[in-house]
């Protein structure tokens, strides 16, 4: 893990560089901070036009409306920026959390195990009610995936347990979902991402809870900060992904 | 008189600059990736700003919709950039960004 | 077909390898198989959607049929269809050249589980790269170009560390953090143009977008965050490392496609939406530091004695002539300079893939890129070597490349602008060019007295075809340009405007 | 696109394809690399002659091909390109066969032979370019294609010598792109075209015209080694001898000098050069440049240098009589001798070849005798060296007769002066040379000694310089006759009306 930098690189006296660059920025930010003051204070942006559209869009919150409907594509893109992340973090190395614990407390332990249960409740519940009030998929996700933190780190490695393809699947549930109702709606109702109108809400429902769970399970993963064992067909346990690279 | 909008868009922006600040002078890469989590919550306190100043007490949910994908977005790079700090202390023991080890000379 | 309208078509290039990625993920072992299936149906998309443009003109899209501001708009017109076909040509041949590249690498006997875990995650992650470019080149909004961007610096960031070396992982996060130096600055100033204007979507702004302080504020953000995403010199610094330490089909994709994304953005920014917002001043800074990067980057790869860092090096100086149009483009006609630059990004994106493939084969056959040593190369890598010299010749600009018809369409304009010393920066950086081009070339193809093969090599077509392929079709690139020159123009009056903002 | 136009794209072709080919043939099989070698040559001569005659009877040749918006390929056959087109066909096909006999075993022939047909294939281009754009085109391409025959032995000599040929040709090439391009803004996309840039150009852009024609002429000089700028020439003699004999009498180094005749012709026209003043500049290079090479080559001991520095010299007769363009004859003999020198060169060169090929030898002072070894390659040399220097019939003499009666006309005393000088200079590195092959006495045995039967070398070595000695003879003795160089150049400059 990361440690501090040692004492030698910690700087003594002011280097004038960073002088520079600390009035420079300075200068920088007065600037802009004089262009927000000079801008028209009141501009309406894009709340007229959301309510104008939001009977049309399947739910009644207008940030979900945004998220899924509105905007939905923009969303479908980062579910895809979570789905990278998994990649790129699996890319690069082994899970180092494997097997490693310490000394948990009894407390925490017996906290944990009464918490993890009501949070997922409470994500669930985050994620149904994203359709009229706030919350949603990546509400709900966080939760889940907190909920799945604080089980790794009190000695409940659920994660290691869940064999590869499963794992897998669960990661990429949430892409797969939100990309087939897309193309299912572009045979459907001949438009990419254009949801029919009686479906709208099912679909929304269906993609949010799909997203929720790959999203928690994302979360979770990354912090665990890379591949499980299994991953690779081939690998080594405990081949740690170090040594000298021979490209 | 300074409006709230006005003084999130300030803070926000004061957030950002003072980010930079670290990410520039800071050479150690566990703040260099804090530092840009700092300024992204500037950049995303600026955002969320805009939402309410309509004037007519209307919010705009856009804003909010793009501050959600815009933490998304962050929390991903954040992560892959934490592994690849810890990856790159594990491989070459190095926490610094410097010069030295941007060239691998050996060319094997 | 489908029932859809012909317009979802827009789409494909984007859904097609985002939907590959995701398959690739799922299942360990179909990505080498079922890869080149996937590119080539991106590509075949990609076909089908210029041959859309030229029977129907450009059009847009609107997704989840909400029409801006409210939803996101997808466009495509003649540059972006370039630019997609760009990204088609380059990677189906990357996508080849990677197969060739990873089984040769998996049937050498050293360090099994590396090799196996460098492919099993280089295709979806390739994949989506892929996809995140073209969504980059369709989008006409601006906060969706945010995420597309991030999605491609993810992507590129995970495969740039994915050879393992640890120098490979130090440029990866360097890599990464400017990049998202360069994503936070461009998302600030969409905040500062959603401020102004309460609007995302491109075409919107290009209507009412004048010379607010906001809008000049915003530029300049965006600005600063796509030249650092570019690798304008001098924010160059972190391109050669990372583009010479990553695997070679990924410096490939690193060199050839990813920096022209934002330097396309930057081009649409400040020559359709913010035309009204640009002075003349910031576009000659624009085309100082291009000519700096052209001399500092073509000194900085002569000097090189690895081969992958010498072509990263010509990478930052090449980049230079695509902002040495930005001058040019205030005075000359538009239509001139936008066509140097797409030339110019084509030729670049075939030739500088070629070369890294070219780089990556000479790697793997003799295990090391020490310039000094690549002594008779030609001997046995025959079809490589040409392709490096061919690519060459293209960075050269000598004709028929594409690369001449860029430099010449770039002279031409700067002598019609009588701005000829943009002209002379050319002529010097294509003769700088030439020596460290040359450096190389003239290795590759010594064979000494007496040179015998060593031992023989197992052939890999794949290695050595597509890198020839890519370097071949930007040689030829100069003689059919009349043709995209010619898709060009049905770009939209955006391309055929005049610029308003500079002298007349 | 008209038959006319066909044919000119067949000319191209007969060579393009071979050279393709040959580069994917493996090593082996040298039958059909011949095969493909000799047809393409033979075709692309057919061709050729079937052009002049089209052209001779007024047809028109052209191909225009859009390369960009306003930009065009423009391939033209008028008079001037017919006659360096037939020059480099004639030529090639013998060189074609000569490096088939010098490149008997040594390796990489696909290679050598698949560039060897694609600079053939450019240095015809060059020929039929019909503006600057082409032109520049084909021109930049021969660099390319020549580079690879430099380096061909791929020693450090040879890679040495290579270097510096790009170093000077693609500098010049630069400073000729950025002349090119800055003329196309000022005065438009032109054709060549015998009257040259519009007149009132003149006076608007006084300055800008002088520079660019001096921009231009570095451009080709640098290929047609006007001194300071011949440089590379001598010291690229490491390339095989039929590269240099192409080289020196067809492809590079013509080509530079067919290039300033383009362009002070066709390009500004000769009006316009008069009138910008601009030709006694050309002249005054072009006699420092017929001294100095005679010169150096006196100074010389290897014979393929002396020879390098012979073509220095005898390349600017060429610019000395475009730099006379005001007077008819002067022009007459400054087209011709493109012909001439080509053949006269040519010869030297095979037969400097055949002594190393045959007998190893390379230096001057290891020639003692060696006519009584081979007889018939020293009579090709006597008369190629004659030839160089002036004498009676051989086509030499056809070049400096009419140099000198078109000084004399200008009233430029000093060109006849240049030339006697000069025909001396050669006398006096050519005479030498012939004076000990025929009655020297052998000093010592050859360096070595390839035996071929009866015949003193092989025979496709043998028979290419007697025949280029034979043309030199004939042609000098018929100068007059209906089909030859001298009655076509008569031709070409009667259309620009001096």
């Amino acid at each position: 893990m990361l440690t501090t930098a040692p004492a030698k690189y910690r700087r003594k006296r002011i280097d004038p560089l960073v002088v520079l660059v600390f009035f420079l920025l300075a200068g920088v930010t007065a600037m802009l901070g004089r262009t927000i003051c000079i801008m028209p204070q009141q501009m309406p942006g894009l709340e007229n036009e959301v309510a104008r559209h939001l009977h049309n869009s399947g739910v009644a919150s207008p940030v979900t409306a945004v998220l899924l409907n509105f905007r939905g594509y923009d969303t479908l893109l980062e579910v895809m920026v979570l789905f990278l992340a998994v990649l790129g973090v699996w890319s690069l190395t082994r899970a180092t959390f494997v097997g490693y614990m310490g000394d948990v407390s009894p407390v925490q332990l017996a906290m944990v195990r009464l918490l993890a249960p009501f949070m997922f409740l409470v994500a669930a519940y985050l994620v149904w009610q994203g359709s009229h009030l706030a919350g949603g998929a990546f509400q709900g996700g966080a939760v889940l995936g907190g909920a799945g933190v604080l089980m790794l780190i009190t000695d409940l490695p659920w994660l290691p347990m869940v064999p590869a393809r499963p794992l897998r699947c669960g990661l990429a549930l949430g892409p797969v979902v939100f990309l087939s109702v897309a193309l299912g709606c572009l045979i459907w109702s001949g438009g990419f991402l254009v949801y029919p109108l009686q479906a709208a809400a099912f679909l929304l429902v269906l993609i949010e809870a799909a997203c929720a769970l790959s999203i928690g399970l994302t979360l979770a993963a990354l912090f665990v900060g890379g591949r499980p064992y299994g991953e690779l067909m081939e690998e080594q346990p405990y081949e740690g992904g170090s040594g000298q690279g021979d490209e | 008189m300074m409006s709230t909008n006005l003084l999130y868009s300030l803070t926000g922006l004061v957030l950002f600059a003072l980010g930079l600040y670290a990410l520039i002078v800071c050479s150690h890469l566990l703040r260099k990736i804090l530092a840009s989590n700092i300024m992204s919550s500037g950049v995303f306190l600026m955002l969320v700003s805009t939402a309410y100043r309509a004037g007519n007490g209307k919010i705009d949910p856009v804003p909010h919709a793009m501050v959600l994908t815009g933490i998304v977005v962050s929390v991903s790079a954040t992560a892959l950039a934490l592994v690849l700090a810890c990856r790159v202390q594990e491989t070459s023991n190095v926490t610094l960004v410097r010069e030295e080890y941007q060239h691998d000379t050996s060319g094997a | 077909m489908l029932i859809f309208d012909a317009d979802a078509w827009i789409i494909c290039p984007i859904v097609f390898p985002l939907a590959a990625s995701i398959f690739f993920f799922l299942s360990r072992r179909t990505g080498p198989v079922a890869a080149p299936v996937a590119a080539l149906a991106t590509g075949v998309s990609i076909i089908i959607l210029l041959r859309q443009l030229l029977l129907f003109g450009p059009r847009h899209y609107y997704i989840g049929g909400w029409q801006a501001p409210l939803g996101i708009t997808l466009r495509f017109d003649g540059p972006a269809v370039l630019m997609l076909a760009m990204t088609g040509l380059t990677g189906i041949g990357i996508t080849l050249y990677a197969r060739g590249y990873f089984s040769f690498r998996i049937a050498a006997p050293k360090r099994v589980g590396r090799h196996e875990r460098q492919e099993r995650f280089f295709w979806p992650l390739w994949m989506m790269l892929w996809a995140a470019m073209n969504g980059l080149f369709l989008s006409s909004d601006i906060f969706n170009l945010y995420v597309t961007m991030e999605l491609v610096s993810i992507a590129a960031v995970a495969l740039a560390a994915l050879s393992g070396k640890p120098a490979s992982q130090i440029a990866a996060i360097r890599y990464l953090l400017v990049s998202f130096l360069g994503s936070l600055s461009y998302l600030l100033g969409v905040v500062f143009l959603y401020k102004t204007y309460g609007i995302l979507d491109l075409d919107m702004l290009q209507d009412i977008a004048g010379a607010a302080p906001g809008t000049r504020v915003a530029l300049a953000l965006i600005t600063i965050g796509l030249l650092l995403k570019t690798a304008l010199f001098p924010m160059h610094f972190w391109l050669p490392p990372a583009h010479a330490n990553a695997l070679a089909p990924v410096s490939a994709i690193l060199s050839g496609l990813v920096v022209k994304g934002s330097f396309y953005l930057l081009f649409r920014f400040w020559f359709e939406v913010f035309s009204g917002a640009i002075s003349i001043g910031a576009l000659n800074m624009l085309g100082i530091l291009g000519a700096g990067a052209i001399l500092w980057g073509a000194l900085q790869a002569m000097r090189q004695q690895r081969l992958k860092l010498l072509v990263a090096y010509s990478t930052v100086s090449q980049l230079g002539y695509l902002f040495i149009a930005f001058p040019l483009a205030s005075l000359e006609g538009n239509m001139k300079v936008w066509g140097a630059v797409i030339f110019m990004a084509m030729a670049h994106a075939c030739a500088k893939s070629a070369m890294f493939m070219a780089a990556g084969t000479i790697y793997l056959h003799i295990g090391h890129d020490r310039i000094n040593e690549l002594v008779g190369i030609r001997a046995y890598l025959p079809v490589t070597a040409l392709a490096y010299a061919i690519a060459g010749v293209n960075l050269m600009g000598l004709p028929p490349s594409g690369g001449f018809i860029a430099k010449w369409l770039l002279l031409s304009a700067s002598f019609n602008s009588m701005q000829w010393w943009w002209g002379v920066v050319v002529m010097v950086g294509s003769l700088l060019a030439s020596v460290y081009v040359y450096r190389v070339v003239c290795q590759l193809f010594i064979i000494p007295e007496g040179y015998t093969i060593k031992k023989q090599y197992p052939r890999s077509h794949l290695l050595e075809w597509p890198a020839f392929t890519l370097a071949l079709i930007s040689l030829l690139l100069g003689l059919f340009a009349p043709y995209p020159l010619h898709i060009l123009t049905i770009g939209s009056s955006n391309v055929a405007t005049i610029i308003p903002g500079g002298p007349p | 696109m008209s038959r006319e136009g066909v044919l000119l794209i067949c000319i191209l072709l007969s060579s393009a394809l071979p050279g393709i080919i040959i580069f994917g043939l493996r090593e082996e099989s040298t039958r059909l690399r011949t095969g493909l070698n000799l047809l393409g040559a033979s075709l692309k001569l057919t061709l050729v002659v079937a052009m002049d005659i089209g052209i001779a009877q007024g047809r028109v040749f052209e191909v225009r091909l859009l390369l960009m918006p306003g930009v065009e390929i423009f391939l033209n056959g008028d008079p001037l390109s017919a006659l360096f087109a037939t020059l480099s066909s004639v030529l090639w096909f013998l060189t074609t066969l000569y490096a088939v006999g010098y490149l008997e075993e040594s390796p990489n022939r696909s290679h050598f032979f698949g560039y060897f047909s694609l600079c053939v294939t450019v240095t015809i281009g060059i020929a039929l370019a019909g503006n600057l754009i082409t032109f520049l085109l084909f021109y930049e391409m021969l660099t390319l294609t020549t580079y690879p025959l430099i380096i061909h032995r791929g020693t450090e000599k040879a890679l040495l010598a290579g270097r510096n040929y790009l170093v000077y040709t693609l500098a010049g090439g630069g400073l000729f792109l950025f002349g090119v391009v800055w003329l196309q803004s000022i005065a438009g996309a032109l054709d060549f075209s015998s009257t040259g840039l519009p007149v009132d150009l003149l006076g608007k852009y006084h300055t800008e015209l002088v520079l660019i024609f001096a921009l231009l002429i570095i451009g080709v000089g640098v290929k047609a080694a006007i001194v300071p700028l011949h440089g590379w020439l001598p010291q690229a003699m490491v390339a095989p001898a039929p590269v240099s004999a192409l080289l020196h009498a067809v492809a590079v180094v013509k080509a530079g000098a067919f290039g300033i005749t383009r362009i002070v012709l066709d390009v500004f026209g000769i009006e316009n050069v008069l009138r910008l003043q601009l030709l006694p500049s050309l002249t005054i290079a072009a006699s420092l440049t017929i001294i100095y090479g005679s010169v150096r080559a006196l100074q010389q001991d290897d014979l393929k240098r002396r020879l390098a520095f012979s073509t220095v010299s005898q390349i600017s007769y060429i610019a000395l009589g475009v730099g006379l363009a005001d007077q008819s004859l002067a022009l007459i003999g400054g087209l011709v001798h493109i012909v001439h020198q080509g053949l006269m060169k040519i010869t030297l060169f095979f037969c400097a070849g055949n002594l190393a090929e045959t007998l190893g030898i390379h230096r001057i002072s290891q020639m003692n005798g060696v006519a009584r070894r081979m007889p018939l390659t020293m009579a090709a040399f006597t008369v190629g060296a004659l030839g160089m220097i002036g004498i009676p019939p051989t086509v030499g003499f056809v070049s400096k007769w009419y140099l000198g009666l078109g000084g004399l006309a200008s009233g430029n005393w000093w060109v006849l002066a240049v030339l006697v000088v000069s025909t001396l200079l050669n006398a006096g590195y050519f005479l030498p040379i012939v004076t000990a092959a025929w009655f020297g006495k052998q000093a010592g045995p050859w360096p070595q000694d390839r035996k071929f039967g009866s015949l003193e070398t092989n025979w496709m070595l043998l028979l290419p310089p007697l025949v280029t000695a034979f043309i030199i003879m004939a042609v000098g003795a018929v100068a007059n006759a209906r089909f030859s160089p001298l009655a076509w150049v008569r031709f070409i400059v009667r259309e620009y009306g001096i």
